[in-house]
């Protein structure tokens, strides 16, 4: 009987597509993946200890670090739990603003996770610049808002830091216009290529059955077909007022993972309209002026508040012992949580569809090694 | 050449030398220059494509961009790994550029010929061929597991596609009946110089199956799989630095540029269209070689365009499209071409048929009633054989999963 | 023969014999396979300093462009790739030595006796090469319609019998090859590993009752189609 | 399947399973924030404290009875105060949705203490969290397929994220923990 | 599973397109979308229009530069008067105290007469190489003396050189009123009181030398103080300080260019100065190509930074002047 060698190799940490410094060791037996090892830490700072040393204002400029294409959803959900620990009110227009920049940056994720995971599987590029022009687009009123394109440091406790002005929405509102011819390119360019077709279908299976064991949250869960959306199951900001839908694939490959990130786009396009038409006027404020933020100090306790970030189930986990700052500050980052599924997800598959899987759960190395 | 020489005093074998010395010299001139002029139009027309701008900052448009790489790459470290095997490592670009070039020498320039070999497009193919050594070479002297795989499945790749490859050009050399590359320009030059053989069925889907074999051979996406930049890094090419690195980039795109030469040749005329036999001359020959470069350049923007637009195949499917797919339309268009001949030319290839059946009314090959037949003939036979194994491949893509329980029976039992 | 061409004559020549005695002198086997290389490419130069082009592309196409290939792919296949590759004398050598003398005993003597034609080609090929439409000429072996005439006339046979041998050849590693494949160790996928759960046939697991890792290396498992 | 309230779990692990709550924490009153000074930590514990044993059969008695299968979070803390180490497990019900449900695992602080059943073999989702854990805090998962070191070195001493370890000073060689 | 918290209208299954016949269509159009851009690109002009999805996006960086919003932040400056050359800063701890990686290092400034510490910092020290530019330092300023600058070219060979001491720090009131008027309109007014206050505690030359220093000992007073449009005081003030400290690896003329490109900028985008804004987009033509020679002597004004934001210069001002000239033909 024919048996052949088995070879270990060593994607990363330096490798054109592991999305930062990421590690997996290999073994394959001619083209076919045997074992998976995925090793971390390359980018390990100690967040969650820094968490505890910074005061609950100082932190937040740490959480744009986790996941930074999103930083704007990564300060809301902190700031969450910061209120929820100290029990602090956000007026209305804050909680607006906040949805409309969570779902911008839920556009733009997608928009550039979709174009790197196209980049793995060889499509040269032109779905990502593609994507990257949207990002741009996009950063470039984060950098009006916040002051900063990708470092936003944009919500305080209680509201944000800057309210947004007419100028924004008039570009809101132009970016908006584009956004559709942007998606239908997008889908038009690769959706029903076949060699897509052939790349992505049927790669990377995550049954429906052990998508909800592996933990896995966010497009990857619901590409499983599970429709859990943290916007639908626990509303929180203003969520509940907006019509929207969950998109959900069948199968559970990277085609469906695919589908569902290009279908929360439309629908974050959705939500985007509707908090436009709904957005309060300046005067409840867009900050809670009782809130101390430089010297806050939250009662003894625990909280957890969740959103649903654009890579999944995003988190903070805040013990407070009544000072000025965390006694645990434990962050549930979701890229992390859904890389347990990579190694199980990749066997039997071949070296090439590593890389596109690994694209297709979308990891930023910020959040996993934190 | 020579003889122009020999008529200036020369003797006979200096003549020789030195018109060979000056042919080699323009060739590769030619094809450098033309490498590079493809680099920038690849990453010109590729940046639009993107909604970029692309290299516009050396020289008018960027034109001198490559010439500041190629001094950038001969400045870089040579880097040998430790444990290679120090002169396979080294051997294996001078082997691909050494083949690269090799196959300039039949190529021609429009009209312009530097040698007519009788078996001209086999050469080219051989040439070709020649690359999977240094790739072998490359991978495995580099002493590198990426290195090692890109290798391996670069050769693997380059074999599968040799033969649908070889086997497209079969119905050419059919119509034609000659291998040398001179009587196949001038096979086209019919209808005023536009009687090119993408035009009939039989050489449009010999085209198609050609320049699909020819972007496998040079490694185009979607079948730069032995170099795959996001899974094996730059496969073989791995372990390269330095002007090693840059005599790799120079064969590929010194193949890349023979391939769409060697299309244009074969299924668009070459040199041939409207005008230039009416010119005559070196001013007929100048044209020759802008219609060529033209045809041959907008081949190289489909190249670009597929490249920009779509993801690469994995090896299994590129193996199972090499076989399943490009190998039987190319037998069938094989067998369409034989018709074609026999329509076209039975009395000539044939004189016992004009026995048999009677003469046809003419014996003119552009007898319109028979190229008539013929022309509906092969369509028909070709049109079906695609649509035929579109379906086979259709049903054989939609069921191709790792997971249904047939396959997994079949696997296990 | 005019002087250039004697001197490129004798100049390849050596390099393919010399390519030769390094393929069974040198140690490394990947080594000796490429030599093999260069000395198949020193006899498809030879051949195209004889004005038989087509065999000289038919031999870099074939011997240097595949054969050779299968060659190295044989040996990194079967050995130890990355290690420093150790060349075994083997035993009988004399064996392989009575063979290659035989194989000359059976080849001088046909030169020998086609030595004529072989003069008056050479004298063909220094007036140069004559137009091949049509009538061929009968000293001009080398071309391919040449070629084709004779294998589809008078050697029809022969060839059909090679044609028949290779396809059996062909069939009988398709068939071994498929074999092989059907018994090749399997990686399960994770739906795989569902499916077969789904059937009941649960992970293997070992004494201690940690699951045995998910490869099913040879074993029998059907399952009817409707399910996954 | 039924959504339960905060603290719900408690009582019902009291009828249905009465061996897995841990008896040291079977008050059910809640300690109150003012009743200690600023700095002082809390104990929650109106969520289920459950024996470190039980784990495994509590969550999946949660998940079966009542429909709790989304592991979502496991958290550990080190109450260096009270001399224990919490492992917080979060629990949601990914079909009827709502807020989590916690389970608690408290153990001592010791190396012979520091342990806890591993989850991963039903949740396979909770194979980095418990590295992670064990990376950091020293808690030690019996059963985990690959109980490594996930972000330190794995010559690295110590667990850094122990309230007792050094936070000034050459981190490498002071050891302390263990 | 059942999806009790979810109506069946909020789930959608995405379409996987199993059943069509595929004979490459799908890749045919997307070869022809990738066609379609490469027209539009190669044909079309570059395109900065939020709305539109086609055409080039470059902004050609050297010579073009997108427009700097005011609230940009990059690295901390500190603040002092054009007029009296005083600092704002007190030296009162506060960025020190909040800044999340703790590069700032504040000493406080003593009376050497009394030994008493007075309102004014003796050494401020920021480590530009570890800010993480939060901002925070700038929002907690009572005094609003420390801002976020937005010079972002500070690259440098040379590390220890980013450790950035007061002398580097500081930058004119004006020159900050440039970057972001109507932040700095917000909070003049309340920032002046307060450093007339200050200003009365501070005995002889304290919390005034830094600034001296780095004009070279030359009148503080004379520095020409901020005209009240941001534009023109691009032009006009040109203030030493900012050049020396900016244009490290720049020419004057280039940092001078600059800081008018960013205040007509500012001046178009935010909606505080008034007076620049409606001119830059309401003046007609004629007056701008009026006012062209001037700019080509100075500085741009508004109405030709209106034009386009990422034209270099000189295309810039061909441009005005071939439209200047169209209209003149049409007879306008």
């Amino acid at each position: 009987m024919l048996k052949t060698e088995e070879l270990q190799i060593n994607i990363g940490p330096q490798h054109p597509s592991t999305h930062g410094v990421f590690r997996m060791l290999v073994t394959v037996d001619g083209e076919t993946l045997v074992d998976l090892k995925p090793v971390f830490g390359y980018l390990h700072r100690n967040h969650e200890q820094l968490g505890e040393v910074n005061t609950y204002l100082q932190n937040m400029p740490f959480t744009d670090r986790l996941d930074y294409f999103n930083s704007m959803v990564n300060n809301h959900a902190y700031a969450r739990t910061i209120e929820t620990l100290a029990g602090v009110e956000v007026p209305e227009r804050a909680q607006y603003i906040r949805v409309i920049m969570d779902e911008l940056s839920r556009i733009l994720n997608h928009a550039t996770a979709m174009g790197f995971m196209l980049g793995d599987m060889g499509a040269w590029q032109t779905a990502l610049l593609w994507g990257m022009r949207e990002r741009e687009k996009i950063l470039d009123m984060f950098e009006y808002v916040s002051g900063a394109r990708m470092m936003c440091n944009y919500c305080r406790f209680g509201g944000v830091v800057r309210d947004i002005d007419d100028w924004f929405i008039t570009e809101l509102k132009k970016l908006m216009q584009g956004l559709p011819h942007y998606f239908d390119d997008f889908e038009g360019l690769l959706l029903n290529s076949e060699i897509l077709l052939a790349r992505a279908r049927n790669i990377g299976v995550l049954p429906k059955d052990l998508a909800l064991a592996y933990s896995v949250t966010g497009p990857v869960l619901r590409g499983s077909g599970v429709a859990y959306d943290i916007r639908k199951a626990e509303p929180y900001a203003v969520y509940d007022r907006f019509k929207f839908k969950v998109p959900v694939g069948t199968v559970g490959d990277v085609y469906d993972r695919f589908l569902v990130r290009i279908a929360e786009m439309r629908e974050s396009y959705k939500i985007l309209e509707q908090a436009l038409e709904q957005l309060p006027d300046a005067t409840g404020g867009f900050i809670n002026p009782k809130v101390k933020q430089q010297s806050l100090k939250a009662p003894a306790g625990e909280a957890y508040a969740r959103v649903e970030s654009p890579k999944g189930e995003l988190g903070f986990y805040v013990v407070s012992d009544g000072t000025g700052s965390a006694y645990r500050y434990k962050v549930r980052a979701p890229s992390f949580i859904n890389l347990s599924a990579l190694a199980d997800m990749c066997k039997g598959y071949t070296i090439a569809d590593v890389v596109v899987i690994l694209g297709s759960i979308d990891i930023v190395m910020g959040e996993v090694d934190r | 050449m020579a003889d122009a020489l020999t008529q200036l005093g020369f003797a006979s074998w200096l003549s020789v030398l030195i018109a060979s010395i000056i042919k080699v010299t323009l060739i590769l001139v030619g094809g450098s220059v033309g490498m590079m002029f493809l680099t920038w139009y690849e990453r010109r027309s590729i940046s639009y494509m993107q909604d970029r701008r692309g290299p516009n900052r050396v020289g008018p448009q960027g034109l001198l961009q490559p010439i500041s790489e190629a001094i950038k790459t001969m400045t870089k470290e040579d880097a040998t790994p430790r444990d290679a095997d120090k002169i396979v490592h080294f051997l294996a670009p001078v082997v691909m550029l050494g083949a690269t070039v090799l196959s300039f020498a039949v190529i021609p320039w429009g009209r312009m010929f530097p040698v007519d070999l009788n078996a001209a497009v086999l050469f080219v193919i051989a040439t070709g061929g020649l690359h999977s050594i240094g790739m072998m070479m490359a991978g495995w002297g580099s002493n590198n597991k990426f290195a090692l795989l890109g290798g391996m499945r670069g050769v693997a790749q380059l074999i599968s596609y040799e033969i649908p490859q070889v086997m497209a050009i079969i119905p050419v050399v059919l119509m034609t009946g000659s291998m040398s590359l001179q009587k196949i320009v001038e096979a086209q030059n019919d209808f005023a110089g536009l009687g090119w053989y993408v035009f009939s069925p039989v050489g449009l889907l010999g085209f198609a199956l050609f320049f699909t074999a020819s972007l496998a051979e040079g490694e185009r996406t979607p079948f730069d799989i032995p170099e795959a930049d996001s899974e094996i890094i730059a496969g073989y090419m791995t372990e390269y630095s330095g002007m090693k690195f840059a005599v790799f980039y120079l064969s590929n795109y010194m193949s890349n540029l023979a391939v769409c030469f060697v299309t244009a040749t074969l299924y668009l005329g070459g040199g041939n269209g409207p005008g230039v036999d009416a010119l005559g001359g070196i001013a007929g020959g100048l044209l020759s070689l802008v219609y060529f470069l033209l045809k041959s350049f907008a081949l190289f923007f489909v190249m670009v365009l597929i490249r920009a637009t779509v993801p690469r195949l994995r090896v299994d499917q590129l193996m199972s499209f090499a076989w399943k797919f490009l190998l039987p339309l190319v037998l069938v268009n094989i067998l369409s071409a034989s018709f074609w001949v026999a329509l076209l030319r039975w009395d000539q290839q044939w004189p016992q048929l004009t026995e048999w059946f009677g003469a046809p009314s003419t014996a003119d090959a552009t007898n319109w009633g028979r190229l008539a037949i013929a022309i509906v003939l092969t369509l028909l036979i070709n049109a079906g054989a695609v649509a035929l194994i579109m379906r086979l491949t259709n049903r054989n893509v939609q069921k191709h999963l790792y997971t249904t329980d047939e396959e997994l029976a079949l696997g296990l039992s | 023969m005019n002087p250039i061409a004697i001197g490129v004559f004798i100049v390849i020549a050596l390099l393919t014999l010399g390519s030769g005695i390094m393929v069974v002198t040198v140690r490394n086997i990947i080594h000796s396979a490429l030599w093999l290389i260069a000395s198949f490419i020193g006899v498809a130069a030879l051949y195209l300093l004889m004005e038989a082009e087509f065999l000289a592309v038919v031999q870099i196409l074939v011997y240097a462009g595949a054969v050779s290939i299968l060659v190295l792919f044989a040996i990194m296949l079967t050995r130890q790739v990355t290690g420093e590759g150790v060349r075994v004398v083997f035993e009988r050598w004399w064996v392989a030595l009575l063979i290659a003398l035989g194989l000359f005993g059976v080849i001088v003597p046909t030169l020998w006796k086609h030595g004529a034609t072989w003069e008056e080609a050479a004298k063909l090929a220094q007036v140069g090469p004559t137009p091949v439409d049509g009538a061929a000429n009968s000293l001009q072996v080398a071309t391919a319609t040449e070629i084709g005439r004779s294998f589809m006339g008078e050697y029809l046979l022969p060839f059909e019998v090679v044609s028949v041998l290779l396809l059996m050849a062909l069939i009988g590693a398709v068939v071994i090859a498929y074999e092989e494949r059907t018994r090749r160790r399997r990686v399960l996928t994770l739906a795989e590993e569902l499916a077969l759960k789904k059937r009941g046939i649960v992970e293997p697991r070992d004494a201690e009752g940690a699951v045995v890792p998910r490869e099913a290396e040879g074993k029998v498992i059907l399952l009817d189609s409707e399910q996954a | 399947m039924a959504l339960l309230a905060r603290g719900e779990l408690r009582s019902i692990l009291q009828t249905e399973l009465p061996n897995v709550l841990d008896s040291r924490w079977d008050t059910q009153a809640t300690d109150q924030a003012e009743a200690h000074g600023e700095g002082q930590t809390v104990l929650l514990d109106f969520d289920a404290v459950v024996k470190a044993e039980a784990i495994v059969e509590v969550a999946h008695f949660v998940r079966d009875k009542f429909g709790y299968d989304l592991l979502s979070n496991i958290t550990a803390v080190d109450y260096l105060n009270h001399g224990i180490i919490e492992l917080v497990y979060q629990f949601y019900n990914a079909a009827e949705a709502g807020p989590d449900l916690r389970v608690r695992v408290r153990i001592g602080r010791s190396p012979e203490e520091c342990i806890v059943p591993s989850l991963t073999p039903t949740w396979p989702g909770a194979d980095l969290q418990e590295r992670e854990a064990y990376d950091m805090y020293g808690v030690v998962f019996p059963g985990h397929p690959n109980l490594a070191r996930i972000y330190m070195w794995d010559e690295f001493k110590g667990f850094p994220m122990r309230k007792d370890f050094p936070k000034t000073g050459d981190k490498y060689t002071h050891v302390t923990g263990e | 599973m059942t999806l009790s918290h979810l109506a069946t209208e909020d789930v959608f299954v995405v379409e996987r397109n199993d059943a069509d016949f595929r004979a490459g269509q799908g890749m045919t159009k997307g070869l022809g979308i990738v066609f379609r851009k490469f027209r539009k690109a190669l044909f079309g002009k570059p395109n900065s229009d939020r709305a539109d999805t086609e055409g080039q996006f470059n902004v050609q960086y050297p010579e073009e530069r997108l427009a700097m919003p005011e609230a940009y932040r990059n690295m901390p400056i500190l603040l002092y008067d054009d007029a009296t050359g005083h600092e704002l800063c007190t030296s009162c701890f506060q960025c020190e105290r909040i800044c999340p990686p703790q590069v700032i290092h504040i000493t406080q400034a003593k009376d050497p007469a009394t030994g008493k510490p007075v309102p004014a910092a003796a050494k401020f020290v920021l480590e530009y190489d570890t800010c993480m530019s939060c901002g925070y330092c700038a929002e907690v300023c009572p005094f609003d003396a420390i801002k976020m600058d937005h010079d972002f070219e500070l690259s440098t060979a040379n590390h220890p050189e980013l450790d950035v001491d007061y002398n580097r720090l500081l930058r004119p009131v004006s020159y900050y009123e440039t970057i972001a008027p109507t932040m700095w309109s917000d909070v003049k007014e309340q920032a002046m009181k307060k450093l007339q206050n200050n200003i009365k505690r501070r005995p002889g030359d304290i919390g005034r030398d830094h600034g001296q220093k780095i004009k070279g000992g030359a009148p503080v007073a004379a520095a020409a103080t901020p005209a009240a449009g941001a534009a023109p005081a691009a032009g006009a003030a040109k203030p030493r300080g900012p050049v020396a400290a900016i244009g490290k690896n720049m020419s004057e003329d280039k940092t001078a260019k600059l800081l008018a490109i960013r205040a007509a900028n500012a001046a178009k985008r935010g909606g505080g100065a008034a007076d620049a804004a409606p001119v830059a987009q309401a003046a007609p033509v004629a007056e701008a190509v009026a006012a062209a020679p001037a700019a080509a002597s100075a500085a741009p004004t508004g109405p030709v930074a209106a034009i386009g934001q990422n034209m270099s210069e000189d295309k810039r001002a061909k441009l005005e002047a071939i439209r200047a000239a169209k209209r003149a033909e049409r007879g306008e």
